[in-house]
């Protein structure tokens, strides 16, 4: 990649930061989201906590699965309204490496911030030191995972009506296999199981979607600029 | 040939409302699907008439 | 040069051109005239390459677009109706960081002369979304500052929401390019005159 | 060419359900209510077939921009789409005298149920957009995103069953198969093959004949 390219990238993640931290309000609000889905579930279950330790790992990979998805709107509406997301592809380096630059300044925003509360919240579902550090390992390899497939979701859905729970509508079926391994991971080190079976098909899922999604990001995108 | 009689097929050994549940449902949705699209097809032709190209055959 | 033979496009279910041909050489615009809807916007896409006309082919220095891949872009300038500026970030932030996803080394001193040179001084710091619609065109204009060495400007009603001194100034600006080898394709509702040889297609 | 394959569609399937109600023994296990799955398995298998071909179109669709292919793979997907709602339904109806529930996290049920989201993304979303070409194109690209993820899903849910419930409750594990029954399915599902060709050929020609109108009024228009 000549030097043109990595400039771009570097301007394209940059702005994206700086966005992300001018707006702060923005990322407050999946985080926010997150914390309140995740303690709504022990009201709803009940504060019994043989039930709530067993079904804590599912309900915070859940709701960090509904977060990050929540976080897409704002992925690349913004841009392509205001005329910015045209320049990126007139900017004549690899769109698919612009767009990769763009999820990862998405994922630090939105999808970091869940991994490093997440433990907070477990200690919420009575899940002792062990699981919990596991649970911000599966976050920390799955959300980028989540960032990738659901932005191939709002791409696709730019400028439609009801992009939003069209979006979830596409990316949730895909995000199940995510989902399992890494509520699996936790669970299994609640239970004291092995976990590296999880964490290695969730690292190999991950390795995947950087490799493949932002192909079809990138068409996505050229499709919704046509 | 085990069937002794009709009312005996239509009991199909005690299962007959899960046999002919999911036979019957299998009937009607396929057989809706069908309909479906020929009056879909229809309506279309009717839409377009007779236009210049004779689109409508 | 920039070349379309018998370019068409269909948007929806409506036919915006049909076998639409011009040619534009070094140093000259092309004016694209049409009330709203007649597709001016549309065929400034399909010449940046954004989209791609049903039929006909468009040509740049002798080789079809479809030939070019990446570096078609590298070589022209696209301003379309919207600024292509994000709200909450500085105009001098815009600039240095819409230019460099371009490939465009801006330093910020460099820019800050540019918004001065355009008037803007005071606003260079503060979230472009505070400025009025004028100064928010004038921001997105000072792209144009420093791309004189792309050889293509498309440009979509670049004069629009501007008063005069910056109309003046936005005119010689795209004259004194066109001397100096460039081309120009753009849109506008208001006559503006240009000192540079200019042609202009009509849209019916 | 569509009666052709209709007609075979229902001798085919006329014959499948001859030999499966009346030449098919009853199982041991089971008693009859195993004779669902000579409408389950097909529906299943279509429905897995059906994306594969609907992602191969779309795919055309989107390198060689041919119309006609993209216009194939929406026709195919509402077909698709049925084929699997109707492997769940029969397998929640077979599910209840066997399991006594009438929805078991089976690793194949959960799949399909998955798959069948697929679907009807894929429906949505090209159904969402009023740009017809662009309609085609996104749908396209989500069919073939959907087509890498299937397999990924299938397994992953397979271990997620497997870690959760024991093999014990599966319909993988099919009635032991007596010759009969083996050639009863068979003939079902390529009489349900025969029939999802049939449909989707008549609903891509609807679709054409929809697009021709729309096209025709441009030209008056313009």
């Amino acid at each position: 990649m000549n030097g043109g390219a990595w400039q771009a990238i570097r301007a394209v993640a940059w702005r994206d930061i700086l966005v992300a931290m001018r707006g702060r309000a923005d990322v407050l609000t999946t985080v926010i989201f997150f914390a309140i889905v995740v303690s709504l579930f022990p009201l709803g279950v009940g504060a019994d906590p043989g039930i709530l330790q067993t079904i804590g790992p599912g309900v915070v990979w859940v709701a960090a699965l509904l977060a990050s998805m929540l976080a897409l709107g704002r992925l690349f509406a913004g841009d392509f309204e205001d005329g910015t997301l045209e320049q990126l592809v007139l900017a004549g380096e690899p769109l698919a490496m612009l767009v990769l630059a763009k999820v990862t300044a998405h994922w630090l925003a939105t999808g970091l911030p869940l991994v490093i509360l997440s433990p907070l919240l477990g200690v919420q579902f009575g899940l002792t030191g062990d699981a919990l550090w596991v649970m911000m390992w599966s976050l920390a390899i799955g959300t980028p995972v989540l960032s990738l497939l659901g932005a191939i979701g709002a791409a696709l859905t730019l400028g439609v009506r009801g992009a939003g729970a069209l979006t979830a509508l596409l990316v949730l079926p895909l995000y199940v296999p995510v989902l399992i391994f890494g509520a699996g991971a936790v669970s299994a080190a609640a239970q004291n199981m092995q976990i590296s079976a999880h964490l290695s098909l969730l690292g190999a899922m991950m390795f995947t979607a950087v490799a493949l999604a932002p192909w079809a990001i990138a068409s996505a995108v050229r499709i919704a600029l046509e | 040939m085990q069937w002794g009689s009709v009312s005996e097929f239509l009991a199909m050994g005690g299962y007959g409302l899960y046999v002919w549940g999911s036979y019957l449902v299998t009937a009607l949705v396929l057989g809706a699907e069908v309909l479906l699209i020929r009056r879909r097809g229809r309506t279309t032709a009717a839409i377009t008439g007779p236009t210049e190209n004779g689109a409508s055959e | 040069m920039l070349e379309a033979n018998a370019i068409s496009c269909v948007r929806g279910s409506r036919r915006l051109f049909r076998r639409l041909s011009f040619r534009v050489d070094v140093g000259t615009a092309l004016r694209i005239r049409g009330e709203n809807g007649a597709g001016k916007t549309s065929l400034l896409r399909i010449v940046a390459g954004l989209s791609t006309a049903d039929e006909g082919r468009i040509a740049w220095q002798g080789r079809a677009l479809t030939e070019y891949g990446d570096d078609y872009p590298k070589q022209l300038v696209y301003l379309g109706h919207s600024n292509a500026l994000k709200g909450h970030l500085s105009a001098e932030e815009n600039i240095r960081l819409g230019l460099a996803v371009q490939g465009i080394e801006v330093g910020n001193d460099q820019a800050r002369d540019a918004l001065n040179a355009e008037g803007l001084a005071i606003a260079a710091g503060i979230p472009v979304q505070w400025l009025s619609a004028g100064q928010r065109r004038r921001v997105a204009l000072t792209r144009l500052v420093f791309s004189s060495a792309r050889a293509l400007w498309i440009l979509d009603e670049p004069f629009n929401s501007l008063d005069s001194a910056a109309i003046e100034r936005l005119a010689a600006r795209i004259a004194q390019y066109l001397v100096s080898g460039g081309i120009v394709v753009y849109t506008t509702h208001q006559d503006v005159a240009l000192d540079a040889s200019v042609h202009t297609l009509e849209l019916e | 060419m569509v009666p052709v394959f209709a007609v075979l569609a229902v001798v085919l399937g006329i014959a499948g359900l001859y030999v499966g109600f009346f030449v098919a023994p009853t199982d041991f296990q089971q008693g009859e209510s195993y004779r669902i799955i000579f409408i389950h398995v097909p529906a299943a298998w279509m429905s897995m077939f059906i994306y594969m071909v609907m992602a191969f179109w779309a795919g055309v669709g989107l390198t060689f921009n041919t119309r006609l292919s993209s216009m194939m793979a929406r026709a195919l997907a509402p077909t698709g789409a049925l084929m699997t709602f109707l492997a769940l339904w029969t397998g929640a109806l077979w599910g209840k005298p066997t399991w006594g529930t009438w929805w078991v996290w089976d690793a194949r049920l959960t799949s399909e149920l998955i798959l069948l989201f697929l679907y009807i993304g894929y429906m949505s979303l090209a159904a969402a957009i009023d740009d017809v070409r662009r309609a085609d194109k996104a749908a396209a690209v989500f069919a073939l995103v959907g087509v890498v993820n299937v397999p990924i899903i299938y397994y992953s849910v397979q271990w997620w069953n497997t870690l959760h419930q024991g093999a014990s409750v599966s319909l993988t594990r099919a009635p032991s198969m007596a010759q009969s029954m083996l050639l009863g399915m068979l003939l079902m599902a390529l009489a349900f093959w025969m029939y999802s060709i049939a449909v989707s050929l008549m609903r891509v020609r609807a679709i054409i004949m929809e697009r021709e109108r729309a096209s025709a009024w441009a030209q008056e228009l313009a």
